[in-house]
């Protein structure tokens, strides 16, 4: 894994709020903006308000985001974010949220801890499941957290960058066989 | 009570629609082919076994080794060994080897060579009793003349001029005539009666009479790797066609530089 | 507008083939141990061969059945890959042998030498003895039909009982505690579901099956198979299919008009009620088609033939009660599988098309040229004289009989070649809410339209 | 008389299946190597009788790290790659990254190459269909006939596609910035002789299965998928379109040259069950062959490609999702690039994985004969699943 590539670059300013970051403002949810992801407003949210912003933006007349896209788990080389696509089934709207959880607040050997939210969202069940088993974050409070693409008894998380790979013939330059 | 009548009639119709449709079927031609018997016509554009052309009208070998479908290729499963020529001071070609039961035959490899040398053939047929068949060599992915015409007519690729594969070799002997004479006609002899002793560790039996420039090059470290590396260098700025003629005048330039210096290094090592 | 002649065309030469080769065989095997052997031991020991000829006589139709089935599953087993091939734009097996003929010939020879696995944790006695039982009853189940589809000929009238038919059924009915043993025995929980539903789903079907044909025993009078296909002599306006002989005094009407002779009161006589018996002639012929019809779902569905192949169900159940089974074990409840379907169809045969009766009445088969001559001159020939090697009627009898079963396969080809499997639930309900009831009031209205309709009199 | 003795009451199934008969479930696996799982899944199940009581589907036989691959290929590497993702319906994969990468680098692809792409996308939607036909009708048990229907059609389309791309299904043929190849005349001569005789096919496919007695009761009230369960499992495609929600991304988010064309959203009842789905496939086949028309009518000349094609290719920073509707759904590319040779992160949203999860709510009550009438209408490819 390529340990050299870099996260995207940070805002220098704080943003302006837009539409969905006003709107879980005056909710009482705090939220920080960062660039638009190719004209889509992105924003992050600390762990604890995610439970109550996906659940206004889901349930709301105004924003009406009810289709979950995706969850994923992205290990940027300082964070951890898990991240979810928004999507309406009837409007055009969008929103990305980022759930950023500080590699250095997390204590050694353990995960990185984000609220689950499969228990009213049953897309996210497998979303959740497939982000711990690859990029390993898990989801509190979950019912059922275990692996899904891997093994279950597989060690480590292959989308982490400190992930060590079992065994890469692959890309051995001197091999005996191709094989 | 009626209803299910006409349930059941409407019911019995439509399966009897169903097997007239399929009875009818009976009467049209069969579709499959008789695969072994029956060749498939293949498109142009397929992909199938990797190969090696040569130029259809001289015969020569394409391949420049660039390298550049070894480093695009997703599995990594070719593998090209080659040397500096000591006549031409061009890299020449000793092995080309693909795995083809690693080869996911995506033809990324055919479209980034520069010379059209690597090509998807129309062969399919692959299957061999053990995995190790499936390495191709040099030998066996080079295409014939005739087989190479053949591709380069259907696929409708510009037949290359003489210039890559014979007035490069004629260039690069002109230019290597100079260093030859300053090297001295002693030095070649001792070269080739030391190389496989000097260079058996790092190189092939094939490239024992090359291996005559290597030590030329090897100035001080005796290591095997390092021609290795200082060769790679080179290809890559010898990379894209249309530098070709940059690439020589570098060359050129490179030569002459260990030439001068190699009868020290001789010197040295006798 | 035939693109697919040429198919067409190799698939009726390799059917012309296999059924002369399959008949040979059978006739060539009966005539040595019923006709040959007889006669040669009669000149060899006279008096003292009685008893061995008795022996004989009842060896010979068993003999027959057991060089006929596997010769006859394996053309059957090629023929319906070849027609599912045809149906569905392709050619099939055509590399082993000329033109492919020999394809299942192989796979019965390659079957015979795989090796025989027994599951572990299986119940190896059961495992053994499913395909042994799931197999005899065909055999068994076969032989009384052989007099009726041969036209009662004397070698086979040995075993012609009265209850003919009841035999049959009964014998047929035995498969199912097969199909049990062996999804029980398999130690596999796929088998054990095929098993089971295979029972309750024959026996559910047997109720119709048997309905529409005890419809026809009382159409008949009868429950001898050979007095059956002989009262259905004489052309297709006799047949069970149309009513049971209630068009047969339309039949003799015509024959009489167009020979000339006088007509009189043959309608009177048959029909005695006149109008009321036109109803009933009417009611008859619809209620022994929709028998007919009752009777073929049954049967497919009581050997287990798309679209009631649950017991296997493919898409569910892996195969159902022979997924275990392998090699000789395996290519037994095939074996068994077609033979079934071919009594299947012979029984269809013989109660509802006539036996061996030609579809044309005989007041126009009369007209047709040459063919009096013909049957004379086969009559005087030296096979049949000296030799005995066989004789007209049963000749003729077995061509039609041929024709019409092997036409009741290639529907049931047809139908697995277009419809989809039942659920179970639904095959309950389609059984027990619609064919048991249906087949009730069909027998009901059989019974009263019979006696205002003077059949087969 | 018998009727003193025995009572209607003792005969009640509710009271025999309850009280007087001890039951056991029992449990089975069915697959990885079962033959109508379309690939290797495995579900648990658990059954009372014949019915379903629990199911726990077992995914990841076919894991093959497309995402890791994507971090470790570059960009130029893994196009080649991501037809694997969803063999069935590889045009779409291959959009879905083409147009993700578009968006972040602000390539304007040439409207030649944008006719090219939906042309041969709709071509694949038939395709993907004409299999999914075929092997559902086996899965209901129409072994042996209908089902080489559909792919004698679909082996037409596979030979265009060979014609086009060089082979019949990992095509690599959208590239970022465009197509790789531009076709010849007699490529949209055939193209056309297809879309005029395909109609014909389908009313045939009809006659055989649509009203057919049998198909009706495997099919009809069978796999019933309410809007509110569709909406919170995240389904996409055909099957919420059968829910009654007219989610197709060609019309509600348009892309390409979409808006140009007509057509329409196929949508049914609140309540689809496996006969809606069957029948909104039939009829976007119909569709995409219109489709298909109307573009060879409206292609024009010009280029292909709006970014060179080379080894060393790079991508703008910055990150982006970007989604195409495939047959099976919305597939999305959620990609994160740095400026490197190599992306940062790839993801894929890959809809059979999505409708796949609401199979254990759907499959629950049903017969054991059900289970593959209801996962075969879902549509799922295993690779699609696993990635």
């Amino acid at each position: 894994m390529s340990t050299e590539a870099k996260p995207p670059a940070q805002p220098e300013a704080p943003l302006e709020p837009g539409k969905f970051g006003q709107f879980l403002k005056e909710h009482g949810i705090s939220t920080n903006r960062l660039p638009d992801s190719c004209g889509v407003e992105t924003i992050t949210i600390s762990a604890d308000d995610l439970h109550q912003a996906l659940k206004l933006l889901r349930s709301s007349q105004e924003t009406k985001l009810d289709l979950l896209i995706t969850v994923s788990g992205v290990d940027n080389n300082d964070t951890i974010d898990a991240v979810y696509h928004l999507w309406s089934y009837y409007n055009n709207d969008e929103l990305v949220l980022k759930v950023m959880t500080p590699k250095a607040s997390i204590p050694e050997g353990k995960l990185p801890e984000v609220p689950s939210i499969s228990n009213f969202w049953s897309a996210a069940n497998w979303h959740e499941r497939e982000t711990y088993d690859l990029a390993g974050v898990r989801f509190t409070g979950h019912p059922y957290p275990r692996r899904i693409l891997n093994p279950w008894d597989w060690e480590g998380h292959p989308l982490r960058r400190d992930y060590k790979q079992p065994a890469d013939d692959l890309n051995s330059k001197h091999r005996v066989s191709f094989r | 009570m009626a209803n299910l009548l006409a349930r059941a009639f409407h019911g019995l119709n439509q399966v009897r629609r169903g097997l007239a449709t399929v009875f009818g079927h009976s009467f049209r031609e069969p579709i499959t082919k008789e695969y072994p018997q029956i060749v498939p016509d293949i498109t142009t554009n397929f992909r199938g076994r990797l190969a090696l052309t040569v130029n259809p009208e001289t015969g020569d070998h394409l391949c420049i080794s660039c390298r550049q479908c070894e480093r695009v290729c997703p599995d990594k499963c070719i593998e090209i060994t080659s040397a500096k020529s000591a006549e031409t001071g061009k890299l020449e070609l000793i092995d080309f080897k693909i795995d083809h039961g690693l080869c996911m035959f995506c033809g990324l490899c055919t479209e980034v060579c520069p010379t059209y040398c690597i090509i998807n053939t129309n062969d399919f047929e692959l299957s061999e009793y053990a995995r190790e068949d499936l390495i191709y060599d040099l030998k066996k992915l080079t295409l014939s003349q005739d087989e190479s015409a053949f591709y380069f007519e259907r696929k409708e690729m510009p037949i290359p001029k003489p210039k890559p594969a014979k007035a490069a070799p004629a260039a690069g002997a002109a230019a290597a005539a100079k260093p030859a004479a300053a090297a001295g006609a002693a030095a070649p002899a001792a070269a080739s009666a030391a190389a496989p002793a000097a260079a058996g560790a790092s190189a092939a039996k094939a490239e024992a009479p090359k291996a005559e420039e290597k030590k030329e090059e090897k100035k001080e470290e005796p290591k095997a790797e390092a021609p290795k590396a200082e060769e790679k260098k080179e290809e890559k700025k010898e990379e894209p066609k249309a530098e070709a003629p940059k690439a020589e005048e570098k060359k050129e330039e490179k030569k002459e530089e260990p030439k001068a210096d190699s009868p020290a290094a001789e010197e040295k090592k006798d | 507008m035939i693109s697919n002649g040429a198919e067409i065309g190799k698939l009726t030469l390799l059917s012309l083939v296999w059924l002369t080769i399959v008949f040979t065989a059978v006739w060539m095997a009966t005539w040595a141990v019923g006709i040959l052997l007889p006669m040669l031991l009669q000149n060899g020991l006279g008096e003292r061969a009685m008893l061995i000829n008795e022996i004989l006589r009842f060896v010979t139709p068993v003999v027959s059945i057991l060089v006929f089935i596997p010769i006859n599953a394996m053309f059957m087993v090629l023929i319906e890959r070849r027609a599912l091939a045809l149906f569905t734009v392709r050619k099939g097996p055509n590399i082993v042998g000329p033109d492919g003929y020999l394809q299942t010939a192989a796979d019965a020879v390659k079957l015979l030498f795989k090796e025989d696995i027994t599951p572990i944790g299986a119940d190896a006695v059961m495992f053994t003895l499913a395909p042994i039982v799931f197999f005899a009853p065909s055999i068994f189940g076969a032989v009384p039909l052989l007099a009726a589809v041969t036209n009662n000929h004397a070698l086979f009238q040995v075993l012609n009982l009265p209850t003919g038919i009841f035999y049959v059924l009964a014998a047929a009915s035995v498969p199912v505690v097969a199909l049990v043993m062996a999804g029980w025995s398999s130690n596999n929980k796929y088998s054990l579901v095929g098993g089971l539903r295979s029972a309750a789903q024959a026996i559910s079907y047997e109720i119709p099956l048997v309905l529409s044909i005890i419809t026809i025993c009382v159409l008949a009078g009868t429950l001898d198979l050979v007095k059956i296909t002989e009262q259905q002599a004489g052309g297709i306006l006799n047949w069970n299919l149309l009513g049971g002989g209630a068009l047969s005094g339309i039949d003799k009407y015509l024959a009489a008009m167009i020979s000339g002779q006088p007509v009189g009161s043959i309608l009177q006589a048959s029909y005695p009620f006149s109008a009321l018996s036109a109803v009933a002639t009417g009611a008859l012929i619809c209620c022994t088609i929709i028998s007919f019809w009752l009777y073929l779902t049954g049967a497919c569905a009581e050997i287990n033939r798309i679209p009631f192949d649950l017991p296997e169900a493919e898409s569910e159940l892996v195969s159902g009660y022979n997924t275990e089974y392998s090699g000789i074990k395996f290519a037994i409840f095939f074996l068994a599988e077609f033979t079934n379907l071919f009594v299947v169809s012979s029984i269809a045969t013989v109660m509802f098309l006539g036996g061996g009766d030609n579809p044309i009445p005989v007041w126009i088969l009369d007209k047709l040229p040459l063919v009096p001559q013909l049957v004379q001159a086969l009559r005087d020939s030296f096979l049949v004289q000296t030799l005995h090697l066989i004789n007209p009627e049963t000749l003729f009898s077995t061509l039609w009989v041929i024709l019409k079963v092997y036409s009741l396969v290639f529907f049931a080809i047809l139908i697995r070649g277009t419809l989809p499997r039942f659920r179970i639930d639904q095959l309950m309900d389609f059984g027990w809410k619609r064919l048991i009831p249906l087949s009730l009031i069909v027998f009901v209205i059989v019974v009263f339209a019979r006696g205002l309709v003077n059949c087969h009199g | 008389m018998a009727t003193e003795l025995v009572k209607t009451e003792d005969f009640r199934s509710d009271d025999l299946r309850t009280d007087d008969l001890r039951t056991d479930e029992m449990i089975i696996n069915m697959g990885p190597q079962h033959p109508a799982t379309h690939g290797v899944l495995r579900l648990i199940l658990t059954l009372d009788g014949e019915k379903v009581k629990h199911v726990e589907p077992i995914l990841g036989h076919l894991h093959r790290a497309q995402e890791w691959q994507g971090q470790n290929r570059t960009w130029f590497q893994y196009q080649a790659l991501i037809d694997r993702v969803d063999y069935l319906s590889g045009m779409f994969t291959s959009w879905a990254m083409a147009r993700s990468c578009e968006q972040l680098d602000g390539i304007t692809v040439p409207p030649r190459a944008e006719y090219l792409r939906v042309m041969v996308a709709e071509m694949n939607r038939i395709s993907s269909h004409l299999l999914w036909l075929g092997t559902y009708l086996i899965d209901l048990g129409a072994m042996f006939g209908f089902p080489f229907y559909p792919f004698r059609e679909r082996e037409k389309l596979l030979d265009l596609f060979e014609e086009i791309s060089g082979q019949r299904m990992m095509f690599n043929y959208i590239r970022i910035g465009g197509v790789h190849r531009d076709p010849k005349a007699e490529w949209f001569q055939k193209v056309r002789k297809f879309t005029e005789e395909f109609p014909q096919r389908v009313d045939e496919y009809e006659a055989i299965v649509t009203e057919n007695p049998i198909f009706l009761k495997r099919t009809k009230g069978v796999g019933i998928l309410k809007q509110s369960v569709a909406k919170d499992y995240g389904v996409t495609g055909p099957c919420i379109r059968c829910s009654g929600i007219p989610l197709d991304l060609r019309r509600t988010k348009p892309y390409s040259v979409y808006p140009e064309l007509k057509f329409d959203v196929i949508t049914y009842d609140k309540e689809g069950d496996t006969w809606d789905r069957y029948m909104a496939r039939i009829l976007e086949m119909r569709q995409s062959n219109e489709i298909i028309k109307q573009c060879l009518d409206m292609i024009p000349a010009g280029e292909i490609m709006g970014k060179k094609q080379m080894a060393g290719m790079r991508i703008k920073a910055g990150e982006g999702f970007a989604a195409v509707e495939s047959p099976r759904g919305i597939i999305g590319c959620y990609v994160t690039s740095t400026g490197g040779e190599k992306p940062f992160r790839f993801r894929w949203r890959n809809p059979s994985f999505c409708n796949l999860s609401v199979l254990s709510e759907l499959l629950v009550g049903s017969p054991i004969a059900d289970i593959m009438a209801i996962f075969g209408s879902i549509d799922v490819i295993l690779p699609d699943v696993d990635r």
